[in-house]
């Protein structure tokens, strides 16, 4: 089981910035695998088909994405891949706006750091991943939801891990509510 | 010429002066002509009793573990901060490397913790602050930092005597990225002594080979340690210098004492001479032989030396 | 020296430039409108005196009052879709994350130039002409020698 | 709204295996914007074409959506069937219901089923909200510039002029070759390496479609690629294309200097060609601007030429080239304070080259034995010189040369002026000053002596009686009195009558106590004068103090010498005396800051006034225009006693007035009066010929300077003293003091000179050269060329071996690089292929070759990485000498023997085999014994035996770094380097040879170390891409590239800060908005995703497609 590549510890947000050990980016996973520390639980886990959808770099993850097709290797069906041009295209806004209009889970694969075909897009979309994370933290939503992962062009088996490790972190939660 | 030693920011105080076992049993002259330029040159510094030897000698004849150094080297270096002179001003090049060493070493946070736990029974520790404000810098090094001063104070003319410089291996080939100047080539000694118009001879073949002295293998090795200073005076000699100036007491010792015992062993002639550079820079500006250089203390005749540089009469003001 | 209903009028639409009227009124104070801000920061590359600060934190509730039709307004319409409760307090922005920071502007700082004004090209900071006569203008130590004394 | 047509495929059972197509068509035609939707077996085949092409007609679509594989694998397929179909680019969507769908959830069919339907909505809504692109299309420069000239810039420039494109070759050096010319032969085959690079350079010398630019570097790049725009700017060679290449020059030019094609093995002169078959084959002169003597001397006289030639000997050419500015070159090689020597790089290292003496001594030697033709007359125009003073004679002389008839007008009854007039004999004797005046009218000018101006005639009777132009050169004659009490008394004379009188032999007597005021040169003359006249005191007393005195230090020196007294910081208040003077008092003063002028009044200081006791007091304290010189001058302005004149013309007020020397610019040295003089005669033959035909003013050169690095591989040795006669003899006789070189002396001097400049401008190459190709005046030029790529192939240089002080390169003779030693083993090289040891020339017996030298070093002092060919050069080197002295034994110490590549082991071998010794060591430290040869003590790592030996020659194999144009061009272009300073690839495996930024290749050892087939290999590949990428001729970039909407840009530059490509910039087109470059954008939509006000999308990428897609 794979976890999401992005976390980091959660710094705590004094209104003026105090000085405080600057949090390093640290690559570390932050569930484990067996349980989720969900704010609230509703009803039933179940209740119907999760979605989630994937923004996937055209050199590296999509080229791997393929490759796991062709090998006709069983997906999570839960999974809708988006082709961009390179990770460093996915903005904060298609995130959320996924989420919005009916995703539970979202999450960006790209190349491996310093193998990015444009040299720092993969870190640019670390980054806005991290942001993203800690606003739907702040509004109280579960942080898993969104996630980044880097692999290269030729490793199939991790882009099938992240897929099956990112659905079933999904399934475990519920289905996003909306307003 | 230009000097080709770097500039660096003068140290004019904070000095505390880390006597040396050699210097004070084999060359007192030396610390004393160090004291003088000290004074001469405006560099405020103490001498510490609290501060004891650096056991570089036993360490480096493997007569006791590094982790002894270790803590030795702690020890001092707390005593010099505590001092509020945490600049340490090496006399001898291996003082200067070990400590140096040491200090990397207390970087380490096991090897500072076990360091620490010896010290918590005399009361001290080596913290932070402590690693962080300690200076080890060698004699010359606070000299050269002063330079500017000394074309001004010259009371003797050193034209015509050719100086060459044996490069001391501990200041140059344990740390050689941080040496002042090219640690292939060290030129900061015959820098040291241009403003008294001394001739420099500054790189000749095997400038870089080792004194001979060896810790142990004097002792131990006498045989080949006496060859490898013979072949180090027979290409001095073929340099025709008066003065080879040194930066450890070790080479002096090393040299002064057996210069003569090589030359009847070989029955060839090397006809120069062997200070520190401390005493020929201050010969230069005026300091009595005997008093302040401690020329006394060598086995060589250093008379025809010092007539020559008009050191016997009073010194011009 | 009191302003006449002209003076008045030109000082009361002056948007930034130093009013300048008279030796009395000296620059502008500085109003921020937080919910127009995109965080481009050309307001901090505008100020003379570092009086506009951009920090690596940002305060979703920022997000919350972007206007309808702006990036950040449709950023803050998903979000407060699946929010389940008002955003907490600021967080710290990762570092490649260049727009999404809170723009600190301190008073004390500021000569009043209006050059932020001038720079922000969505209208979030905007220039009020200090008060004539105000005493305070004299208590900010701003006012030229013999004023007000 | 949009015409969107759906094609479903069904790929062979693929995908209709797992997905209801039917269904998913039937769902489909729901979707808003859906107007057609139709299955198809295999859509990707000629059917599929065939199906899309009928709908697209019969429905009228602007849009499709295809169902079907990955848009990776068939996406192009479609994308070329909308463009021929006239919909434009960005006007397909796709669905991946094969690798997104039915092979994935094989198992389950409907969940895939849902899923396909969801992705399906998906394309549908991104078509949607796709907009067609219109591709920009750029025009493709069809020509390529080719940066170093070596076997890489060459075999790429070859290869591109094959394919029918124009190549600007541009290499830095002199010819064309680069590193390779150097070599002797190459390995393995051992064939010589002229014989493949000579056909190469031939090659690019005659093909029409390469364009040879040497001497040339690149200094700027703008453009897109296809349309780059480089500057260049063009070092001149100072050889016009009329040289031959006979070599004549060479053997005439003075000046040796070290060879950089021979590495320093041997010397070249300052003309000189690198290597017979250069390309071009024109010689170049190596000038590196005017050395400081030259620049500093008022008259800019080529002083580093007659040292040059002094050097060899050659006094009469050494002679022409001092007299061409100066007819006074005896007189000024006395009497000159010489600034020269006090700028002479030199006085850095050890003391100055004794420039005026040398000169003195060529005047003296060859000044008499030169001939004067009398110059052919060419105008009529009659010009008078007023005054026989350096100013004039040198004026008349110049004017004489121009083909002018000229008469010069002396006050005196003898010509010659200060010279003759002023100067003592002891310093100057009178036959030196009258040879030299003699030389002068030897020109055909007329001189009229014993005629004052002003009284036996005016500037107007001189225009009057048909004098086209009068030049008033007439000095300063009057001596300056102070106007003290006392002075009417007798025994008060001026400076300039005593000098005077003594000079004509008028009857002059001085007492026995004399006074001299006044602290300039003049003041000395008179006090030695005196002396020399009986006096038996004599004291110098003046306003300035000891340091700030003007007289020469030399001059002031010997005076102190013989006796004069000398009286610093004293301003004259009273002669006393009844009758006759007795004494003279003096206030102790200081200097005031200086006036407009210059000139520090004195200030009179606390302390006593000062009584001198004195019979005669002379006055040297300034000299003044004759008086009514200048009557029946109208016109002739004259401010602060001095004559004003036009700087740039010379003329004075008055229209063919002219003015120059001492009476146009007060009190100065001969060689600024010479140097006046001269740009008289060019501004009055300017005037007269009604045009500025000359410079009147020399063109300044910039000034060579010699680095303290060059400097201190210098040995010192000491100046050549000159003898002077000793004090007591000369106090009182008119002998001259200093008595000048001996030519051994002056030989020996004039080789202490340091040729700063390079060429010292001496022109004997410009007299010597039969094709007279030699052009001095050449000046550098800049040039832009549009060019549609670039190859760098810049190459390498050698580790400097002087960064490892123990191995005593640059010290020991016989120490040398393989490079030095392949120049060795050249048949072309300067020992003709023979081995020879540089100490001693012999035939060295034993030799020691020391590999990874500076590579394969963690130190601070070499590089990490490994230089690939230092084993193969060595090996070969060995081979070579083994071959030719079989008494020679080689030994080579490596650390680890790398020979990859084709036949290289098995060339080992066969080296083994003829008996070359190698050792597994890695030696620290040479020693030089007394006779040259090198004690070389090793371990060897293999036997762990310790070795210690004697050699006679030691060849360092010093490894490869990035050459210095490679760091210089990749500053000016913006190229990235590694370590070491190789220029870093594109991509080390899929893309080697194409740099960082697109249009730019790089090829050869500027990329990294590697022999010369690789090169060869890099710089054909180069040349492939760049025929490939312009090709078409023309380029559509792509529409997948960035693109910022001006009007909703709110230039906040985010997007420039963050662009990898550095494609994107702020422009300011009445707002400030960002304009991305679309040839260099890369299309990774980082700005896009940043953009604050999102005006920023990328083509196919945009917010409202991915968006749509996203949130279906």
């Amino acid at each position: 089981m794979n976890v999401p590549v992005v976390a980091e510890a959660e710094p705590t947000a004094p209104a003026v910035a105090a000085t405080e050990v600057r949090v390093a980016q640290v690559r570390v996973p932050e569930i484990s695998a067996a349980g989720v520390p969900v704010s609230e639980v509703i009803a039933d886990a179940a209740d119907g088909e999760r979605s989630i959808v994937a923004f996937l770099c055209r050199e590296c993850a999509y080229s791997a994405a393929d490759a796991a097709g062709n090998a006709r290797t069983s997906l999570p069906p839960t999974i809708r891949t988006i082709m961009v041009p390179c990770t460093g295209r996915v903005s904060p806004l298609h995130l959320l706006a996924a989420l919005a209009e009916g995703a539970d889970g979202v999450y960006v694969a790209g190349c491996l750091e310093g193998q990015c075909h444009h040299r720092v897009g993969n870190f640019h979309a670390l980054d806005r991943v991290a942001f993203v994370r800690r606003l739907l933290r702040s509004v109280g939503v579960e942080p898993e939801r969104a996630a980044m992962f880097t692999m290269s062009a030729a490793d199939t088996p991790r882009f099938v891990a992240t897929a099956r490790g990112m659905d079933a972190t999904i399934s475990q939660l519920p289905r996003l509510p909306r307003s | 010429m230009p000097h080709t030693t770097p500039e660096v920011d003068p140290i004019a105080g904070g000095v505390q002066l880390f006597r040396s076992c050699m210097v004070s049993s084999e060359y007192p002259g030396a610390e004393a002509a160090t004291k003088w330029l000290f004074e001469k040159l405006g560099v405020e510094y103490i001498v510490n009793p609290e501060q004891t030897c650096c056991t570089g000698m036993g360490y480096y004849t493997d007569l006791m573990p590094f982790a002894t150094t270790l803590a030795i080297a702690a020890r001092n270096a707390c005593v010099a901060v505590e001092a509020g002179h945490p600049v340490q001003a090496y006399l001898c090049s291996t003082c200067y490397a070990i400590n140096k060493k040491a200090h990397r070493v207390l970087e380490v946070p096991e090897h500072r913790r076990e360091v620490n736990r010896v010290l918590a029974e005399i009361g001290r520790v080596y913290d932070d602050t402590i690693a962080q404000t300690i200076q080890h810098r060698h004699v010359l090094e606070v000299l050269w930092s002063q330079h500017e001063k000394l074309a001004g104070l010259v009371r003797r003319r050193l034209g015509g005597i050719r100086v060459a410089t044996h490069p001391a291996c501990h200041y140059c080939k344990v740390f050689p990225d941080e040496v002042l100047g090219d640690s292939e080539n060290l030129m900061l000694a015959e820098d040291l002594l241009e403003p008294a118009g001394v001739t420099r001879t500054g790189d000749y073949p095997e400038k870089t080979t080792h004194c001979g002295a060896g810790f142990r293998q004097r002792f131990v090795n006498p045989a080949m340690s006496l060859a490898v200073t013979r072949e180090k005076l027979r290409r001095l000699a073929a340099e025709k210098v008066d003065v080879c100036v040194h930066m450890c007491p070790n080479c002096t010792v090393q040299f002064d004492r057996h210069h003569d015992i090589i030359e009847r062993t070989s029955d060839e002639e090397y006809p120069f001479v062997h200070l520190h550079v401390q005493q020929l820079v201050a010969l230069a500006l005026g300091a009595d032989p005997d008093t302040v250089c401690g020329v006394a203390a060598h086995s060589q005749d250093l008379e025809p030396l010092l007539q020559r540089i008009g050191a016997r009469q009073a010194a011009p003001l | 020296m009191p302003l006449s209903a002209r003076g008045r009028q030109i000082a009361g639409d002056l948007r930034g430039a130093t009013s300048g009227v008279s030796a009395g009124v000296l620059g502008c104070d500085v109003v921020r409108h937080d919910e127009l801000c995109v965080g481009c920061g050309r307001c901090v590359s505008a100020c003379p005196t570092g009086a506009m600060r951009q920090d690596d934190w940002f305060d979703p509730a920022q997000l919350f009052s972007a206007p309808a039709g702006t990036g950040r307004g449709a950023l803050a319409a998903a979000l407060r879709r699946i929010a389940r409760h008002e955003p907490s307090g600021p967080f710290r922005v990762p570092d490649r994350v260049r727009t999404f920071r809170r723009i600190l502007f301190s008073a004390d700082l500021c000569a009043g130039c209006g050059a932020c004004v001038r720079a922000c090209p969505t209208g979030a900071v905007e220039a009020s002409p200090v008060p004539v006569g105000d005493l305070e203008v004299a208590a900010r130590g701003l006012a030229p020698a013999g004023v007000g004394t | 709204m949009t015409r969107c047509g759906v094609f479903l495929c069904e790929c062979g059972g693929n995908i209709s295996g797992v997905l209801d197509l039917p269904a998913l068509a039937a769902g489909g035609r729901s979707l808003d914007g859906v107007v057609n939707v139709t299955v198809s077996q295999f859509l990707c085949g000629a059917e599929g074409r065939r199906l899309i092409e009928g709908v697209v007609a019969d429905r009228g679509l602007d849009r499709i959506v295809i169902g079907s594989c990955s848009r990776r694998f068939q996406g192009p397929t479609f994308e070329r069937i909308a463009r021929d179909l006239e919909l434009g680019e960005n006007t397909v969507a796709f669905a991946n219901l094969r690798e997104g769908c039915a092979f994935i959830h094989r198992h389950e069919p409907e969940k895939a089923q849902r899923k396909a339907e969801t992705v399906l909505a998906a394309a549908v809504a991104r078509a949607g909200r796709q907009r067609p692109l219109q591709p920009s299309r750029t025009f493709l420069n069809r020509s390529a510039l080719v940066v170093g000239g070596g076997i890489a810039g060459l075999s790429a420039a070859e290869e591109l002029a094959g394919a029918g494109i124009t190549v600007h070759l541009v290499e830095r050096g002199q010819s064309l070759g680069g590193y390779m010319a150097r070599l002797s032969k190459t390995f393995p085959t051992e064939d010589c390496a002229m014989c493949s690079l000579g056909p190469r350079l031939a090659n690019a010398a005659t093909d029409s479609r390469i364009n040879v630019h040497t001497l040339t570097e690149v200094t700027g790049l703008s453009g897109p690629p296809g349309e780059f725009r480089v500057r260049l700017r063009h070092s001149p060679r100072f050889v016009s294309d009329q040289c031959v290449g006979c070599g004549t020059c060479t053997a005439v030019c003075p000046v040796e200097l070290e060879s950089e094609f021979d590495l320093g093995v041997t010397r070249r002169k300052a003309i000189s060609r690198p290597f017979a078959n250069a390309v071009p084959s024109t010689f170049a002169i190596d000038n590196r601007g005017w050395a400081p003597c030259t620049s500093t001397c008022p008259a800019h006289t080529a002083a580093q030429g007659y040292i040059a030639l002094a050097a060899q000997g050659r006094w009469a050419e050494a002679y022409r080239v001092a007299s061409a500015p100066n007819p006074f070159p005896s007189v000024c090689g006395r009497i000159c304070p010489h600034e020269c020597e006090e700028q002479c790089t030199r006085g850095r290292l050890d003391q100055p080259v004794a420039i005026a003496a040398i000169k003195r001594f060529v005047a003296d030697q060859a000044g008499a034995a030169d001939p004067v033709e009398p110059p052919v007359r060419r105008f009529e125009d009659r010009v008078a010189v007023v005054g026989a003073g350096p100013a004039g004679l040198t004026a008349a002389r110049d004017l004489a040369l121009l083909g002018y008839p000229v008469t010069v007008f002396e006050a005196q009854g003898v010509a010659g002026g200060m010279l003759r007039l002023g100067v003592p004999e002891y310093r100057l004797p009178r036959d030196v000053v009258a040879s030299e005046v003699e030389r002068v009218l030897a020109h055909g000018v007329e001189l009229r002596a014993g005629e004052r101006c002003g009284h036996d005639y005016t500037v107007d009777s001189l225009l009057a009686s048909g004098y086209r132009a009068v030049l008033l050169a007439l000095g300063l004659p009057q001596a300056r009195l102070l106007p003290l009490e006392g002075r009417e008394l007798p025994g008060v004379i001026g400076g300039l009558d005593l000098l005077r009188s003594r000079a004509l032999g008028d009857p002059i007597a001085v007492g026995r106590c004399v006074v001299v005021v006044g602290g300039g040169d003049v003041a000395v003359d008179a006090a030695r004068t005196a002396l020399r006249l009986g006096a038996e005191r004599v004291t110098i007393a003046c306003i300035e103090d000891r340091a700030t005195l003007p007289a020469q230090p030399g001059e002031l020196a010997e005076a102190i010498a013989e006796g004069v007294e000398l009286a610093p910081s004293l301003m004259p208040v009273a002669l006393l005396g009844d009758g006759a003077l007795s004494s003279i008092r003096f206030q102790p003063c200081t200097l005031a800051e200086p006036d407009a002028r210059g000139w520090r009044p004195p200030e009179p200081s606390a302390g006593e006034p000062v009584e001198v006791e004195a019979d005669t007091v002379v006055f040297c304290v300034g000299q003044a225009l004759g008086e009514d010189a200048l009557a029946g001058a109208a016109g002739v302005a004259v401010a602060g006693g001095r004559i004003v004149v036009d700087r740039e013309t010379m003329m004075t007020g008055r229209r063919g007035v002219f003015a120059a020397g001492d009476a146009a610019g007060g009190g100065l040295i001969a060689i600024e009066a010479i140097a006046a003089g001269a740009r008289a005669a060019r501004g009055i033959h300017n005037h007269l010929r009604g045009e500025a035909l000359l410079d009147v003013w020399p063109v300044e050169r910039e000034r060579a300077e010699v680095s303290d690095l060059e400097l201190s591989r210098r040995r010192s040795r000491p100046r050549q003293e000159m003898r002077v006669i000793p004090p007591e003899e000369r106090r009182t006789s008119w002998q001259e003091v200093r008595l000048g070189f001996t030519e051994e002396e002056a030989l020996a001097e004039a080789r202490r000179c340091l040729s700063c400049g390079g060429c010292s401008e001496c022109r004997s190459c410009e007299q010597a050269c039969p094709a007279g190709a030699i052009d001095l005046t050449q000046k550098p030029w800049e040039e832009e060329l549009t060019v549609g790529a670039l190859i760098v192939a810049t190459g390498h240089q050698e580790f400097d071996a002087r960064r490892k002080p123990p191995l005593g390169y640059g010290r020991y003779a016989n120490v040398l690089t393989q490079s030095q030693l392949a120049r060795l083993l050249s048949a072309s090289g300067p020992t003709g292929g023979e081995l020879r040891r540089p100490s001693d020339g012999q035939v060295p017996k034993r030799v020691f070759m020391l590999q990874c030298v500076g590579s394969r070093d963690s130190t601070s002092r070499g590089n990490e990485h490994c230089s690939a060919i230092c084993c193969l050069f060595a090996t070969l080197h060995a081979s070579l000498i083994r071959e030719s002295y079989p008494g020679t034994q080689v030994t080579i110490a490596y650390t680890d023997l790398r020979m990859p590549g084709k036949g290289h082991e098995e060339y080992l071998k066969l080296v083994a085999e003829r008996g070359v010794r190698y050792v597994r060591s890695r030696v620290g430290e040479l020693a030089e014994e007394q006779d040259k040869s090198l004690r070389v003590r090793w371990e060897d790592t293999v036997t762990g035996g310790k070795h210690e030996e004697l050699f006679d020659l030691v060849v360092l194999s010093a490894g490869l770094e990035a050459s210095a144009g490679t760091t210089q061009i990749a500053r000016v272009i913006g190229l990235q380097q590694g370590a070491a300073g190789f220029l870093k690839e594109y991509h080390p495996k899929l893309r080697p040879v194409d740099s960082q930024r697109a249009g730019i290749f790089i090829a050869g050892t500027a990329q990294g170390p590697k022999g010369i087939p690789e090169t060869i290999a890099q710089a054909k590949a180069a040349a492939a891409r760049v025929t490939s990428m312009l090709h078409g001729g023309m380029a559509a970039t792509p529409v997948e590239v960035a693109f910022s909407d001006p009007d909703v840009c709110i230039g906040c530059g985010v997007c420039v800060s963050v662009c990898p490509q550095g494609a994107v910039r702020l422009v300011d087109g009445g707002r400030v908005h960002a304009l991305v470059d679309q040839a260099s954008c890369r299309g990774c939509g980082i700005c896009a995703a940043e953009c604050p006000s999102g005006a920023m999308t990328v083509g196919g990428f945009s917010d409202a497609a991915l968006l749509a897609e996203a949130t279906v």
